[in-house]
């Protein structure tokens, strides 16, 4: 890509969230069972819903199997009425995360503070936890989600949120790479996708470090290396991903018309 | 070696479990909680919020009330602020996602004024499920190899005897009281909840005392109508409040949706200043009121008109 | 009481079963939680409720609390939708069985097809286990029951059924006596009261053998030792208790006109 | 370490779990079942018993079934007398206490030509909860002290690791297939159960697939208005079958209650002698009629009139 193309690929219409939610709702499949949390991933797992999977089923920690949420009435978390619309069934909290244990779902979805090079994600304490600059609210779902099914993670670009070593291990990734996740008793589930604003990440089979697999639109794979707070691997042959359709960002905005979670 | 267990148990035999009227008034059931208890709290984040008994209890003054929820939103904040507790066991506290990280729970934690215990989601639902079940513990399969286990003395991991492989378990959490909030419930307690759960069932039988409040009492005829909607039995229930609104600004499944509004002011009031702005909060919509009444006027009846109109349409199509 | 009495008394209006379900009906308490079984002690329980319980609750395997059975609608077990006639809940059987252990009940009330002297119940093998004469139903909830809770036997009063040594433990009472039921990992529970035919008998506080505490009208100890397959303990002073009342008999006969149970 | 829950995983994992259409035959139902399956059967004694399912897996010549339910009735006979099934894992096993000790259960288990593995009730529940949760074993306090626990090498005993009281520890069993019978699905298998729902919901989690029979197809869009009522999620169902009266001779709550006077017929007919009774049962009522409509014709429209005026009449105050 030429550096004119690039500069013409970046004067987008569409805002960097935007460009999160229509690339990460792209990864899930039709038929799929996600389980979603709040925030991008419930938006882009809707949008993925009402464009390419209509029989995408979406889980919300709550309580809530196969809802469909309705356009302009986002719930503020995964614990309120909205998440339950047109749903096929709600049931407890705890028996829905058992279903993550169980084996029923097929990817966990969410969103993250902060990850580091083995996709372990921090959502608890900035610095030192025993006296920490920021306390985070905490794991909620996101460490059993992410003990127990395969994740994909959506989250802002940004070099203070990818570190080379998280402050804490809220949710585990692959912890140490390796086969450490497994000798810490996790022998399922793990990370599979990272998509930011920027790139679309996977992990490298062996060390289980994070690697580029393919690049937005007018992005560089150093503008995402400048952006990370550890070395990146790439694979052989990195993809271009194509620019966020209007179609995807007519459905998207439809979705969520306040802004709520694309401003 | 048995007497946690008989312990439970005698707590729990000389509860008065016959068949007989609880009703009671907020106040009168703020005095069957003590200083010091453990209270576990119904509902998660927004939703199903015993507001009006929380509510009721730091108007009462209550101290040291160690407080365990799936998920705490802003009435962790008022029991911070107000004093009444100074250690919450959840998985996520924060008003909610959309309004930011609360200040008023940083502002708390991170002085060390008072203490955020962290365990997974489905932990917490396991340690509830434990106390519910009279065992001491469950088995479950997350938290290893994570911080958030590691910062846990009261999980033990262990070589499953069957398989051989890694397991943590948990130990039953059984609160001196819960409070919960349920659409409707007859004057023995009988409860009938509709929509989300959450951990409500599990909490309720894991409890050693149940605080009911109800949007409104209905007869024992209705529901023995329909035994398979009860979901918490009336030999678990030791008192029952109504409180119509009384998760207000939170939300009641089907009945009433949150009060975007008056969240949205409360929020705006403690990113300024979280001391000053949870003492402005409290004062003059904890402690100013006469009644709950007198809180929801001081709300406005156009917010309750509107939650109650976005709470009912849940499955209009 | 002079023989000539005794056979007054014994020229009785009602059947043995008849008189079994009066007195066991009569050791339930109003206002208390009793998990009843099928037969006997659904019917006692109904009838106690009937006449002196309005406030007792009682449990059912199949899932019911506090449940007011019709009469002429005698379920076939505890796990048909009669045993739910305008209860305040139905929930799981494991569930209900989980409130024993949760501590709810205060009393488990059974039938029994052989007890030994120490209340131990079998209904699982006649003869030896592994090669039996009569293989019985089993357990069901007998086990649980017997395990977690206090409980009343309600039985006919045969020596075949009153044995020594019990074949097998299906449900357990004391086990061997002494301390050896809390000393197996049962603390809780154990044999309140075994109601027969001819008497009411408790346990003895320290050996836990059983003993009789009390005749119905025209019996004596001998008979009851004459029925009985081990030396029976005897209370310092016996009551006897009081013959079945017409309106005993005409609630249990509306209960059950079709003579299921009283038979 | 942990290949059994890698395989119980990869099971679940290779099922489609997608919202779709799964309606089908009884027939074709019976096809998912394999020879040696262990099968899981909801219900209890004789409520809500599969029976058209068990009767179409003995038409379809199925052998060494391993068959699981909380208690057995009459279609525990018919699967011993046809030679589907040489185990059962129940805890109680008999028609019905008031027929007396079942004389084919007598036939079959004296002469070890069929095993009956009893667990205590609640073990047998916490069996199919383990299953359902996903963890290898659960913890309870019955069975110890007990000749059934002495006979079950699969259950273990510890000290508990918190209290050091004695616990029993019961493995989890997930069936390769449980056959449940509803009062109402979709045709995606979102599963509505009026009434007792006995172990059902854990045995549906716990299976590796799903049969549902139901009394009737309703629309996704009417489960949909009550999504609280679903307590079989679609997901983990891989067959739906429509057939009215598909629990007679036993009872379907709220629909019908049991078939008196043919479980009467039955009781004499293999109390005579259960060898010849059973076997000409079999002939009669499973593998002569060409339909289970035909089946039920056998029976008589009186008494289907009959079972399900009763059954209708549950709630009528």
């Amino acid at each position: 890509m030429t550096t004119e193309t690039m500069t013409r690929a970046r004067q987008r219409d569409y805002t960097a969230s935007e460009l999160l939610a229509v690339m990460a709702g792209r990864l899930l499949e039709d038929g799929q069972v996600v389980f979603a949390g709040v925030g991008i991933p419930l938006l882009a797992a809707t949008l993925a819903q009402r464009l390419h999977g209509p029989g995408l089923t979406i889980l919300f920690e709550g309580g809530t199997i196969g809802a469909f949420v309705e356009p302009g009435q986002l719930p503020p978390s995964t614990n309120e009425q909205r998440c339950t619309r047109r749903a096929n069934m709600v049931l407890s909290s705890t028996d829905v995360l058992l279903l993550l244990q169980r084996g029923y779902v097929d990817i966990g979805f969410m969103g993250g503070a902060q990850i580091d090079q083995y996709g372990n994600l921090n959502s608890s304490f900035i610095g030192d936890p025993e006296n920490p600059t920021t306390r985070l609210p905490g794991t909620g779902g996101g460490n059993d989600i992410s003990s127990l099914t395969q994740m994909i993670v959506a989250m802002k670009h940004e070099k203070r949120r990818f570190v080379e070593k998280v402050d804490f291990i809220t949710s585990p990734g692959f912890i140490r790479g390796g086969t450490s996740r497994r000798d810490a008793g996790l022998p399922a589930g793990g990370m599979y996708r990272v998509v930011t604003d920027l790139t679309v990440m996977g992990f490298d089979e062996q060390t289980k470090r994070m690697k580029v697999l393919a690049l937005h639109p007018g992005v560089s794979l150093e503008e995402v290396r400048d952006n990370t707070g550890f070395p990146l691997l790439a694979a052989d042959r990195i993809e271009t991903t194509e620019p966020p359709s209007e179609r995807e960002l007519q459905v998207l905005r439809h979705l969520d018309p306040d802004k709520l979670y694309i401003a | 070696m048995s007497e946690a267990y008989l312990e439970l148990r005698r707590r729990t035999a000389e509860r008065d479990r016959s068949l007989r009227e609880k009703v009671m008034s907020l106040e009168e059931a703020a005095a069957l909680v003590k200083d010091g208890d453990k209270v576990g709290i119904g509902g998660s984040t927004l939703s199903r919020t015993p507001m009006a008994m929380i509510w009721a209890l730091i108007r009462a003054g209550k101290k040291r009330l160690s407080c365990s929820r799936s998920i705490m939103s802003s009435e962790g904040e008022l029991l911070f602020g107000s004093g009444a507790s100074e250690h919450v066991l959840t998985s996520w506290f924060s008003q909610g996602i959309v309004w930011g990280v609360s200040k008023v729970m940083r502002l708390y934690t991170e002085s060390k004024r008072a203490r955020f215990e962290e365990w997974s989601h489905m932990a917490v639902g396991m340690r509830f499920k434990a106390g519910a079940m009279g065992v001491p513990f469950l088995p479950m399969r997350s938290m290893m190899g994570s911080g958030v286990l590691a910062r846990l003395p009261d999980a033990r991991q262990i070589d499953c005897p069957f398989t051989g492989e890694k397991l943590v378990l948990v130990p039953a959490l059984n609160p001196d009281v819960a409070l919960i909030h349920v659409q409707r419930c007859d004057a023995f307690g009988n409860a009938q909840m509709d929509g989300l759960q959450f951990m409500d069932i599990d909490l309720a039988m894991a409890a050693n005392r149940v605080i009911l409040t109800t949007e409104r009492i209905v007869s024992n005829d209705q529901i023995r109508r329909a035994p398979d909607q009860t979901k918490i039995p009336f030999m678990a229930v030791d008192a029952v409040v109504e409180v119509p609104f009384g998760c207000a600004p939170h939300e009641c499944y089907g009945v009433y949706e949150p009060f975007f509004k008056h969240l949205d002011m409360y929020a705006e009031l403690i990113r300024k200043d979280p001391a000053k702005g949870i003492a402005h909060y409290l004062d003059r919509y904890v402690y100013g009121p006469k009644s709950w009444t007198e809180y929801l006027s001081l709300i406005g009846v156009e917010e309750m008109l509107d939650a109650a109109r976005r709470g009912r349409r849940i499955h209009d199509d």
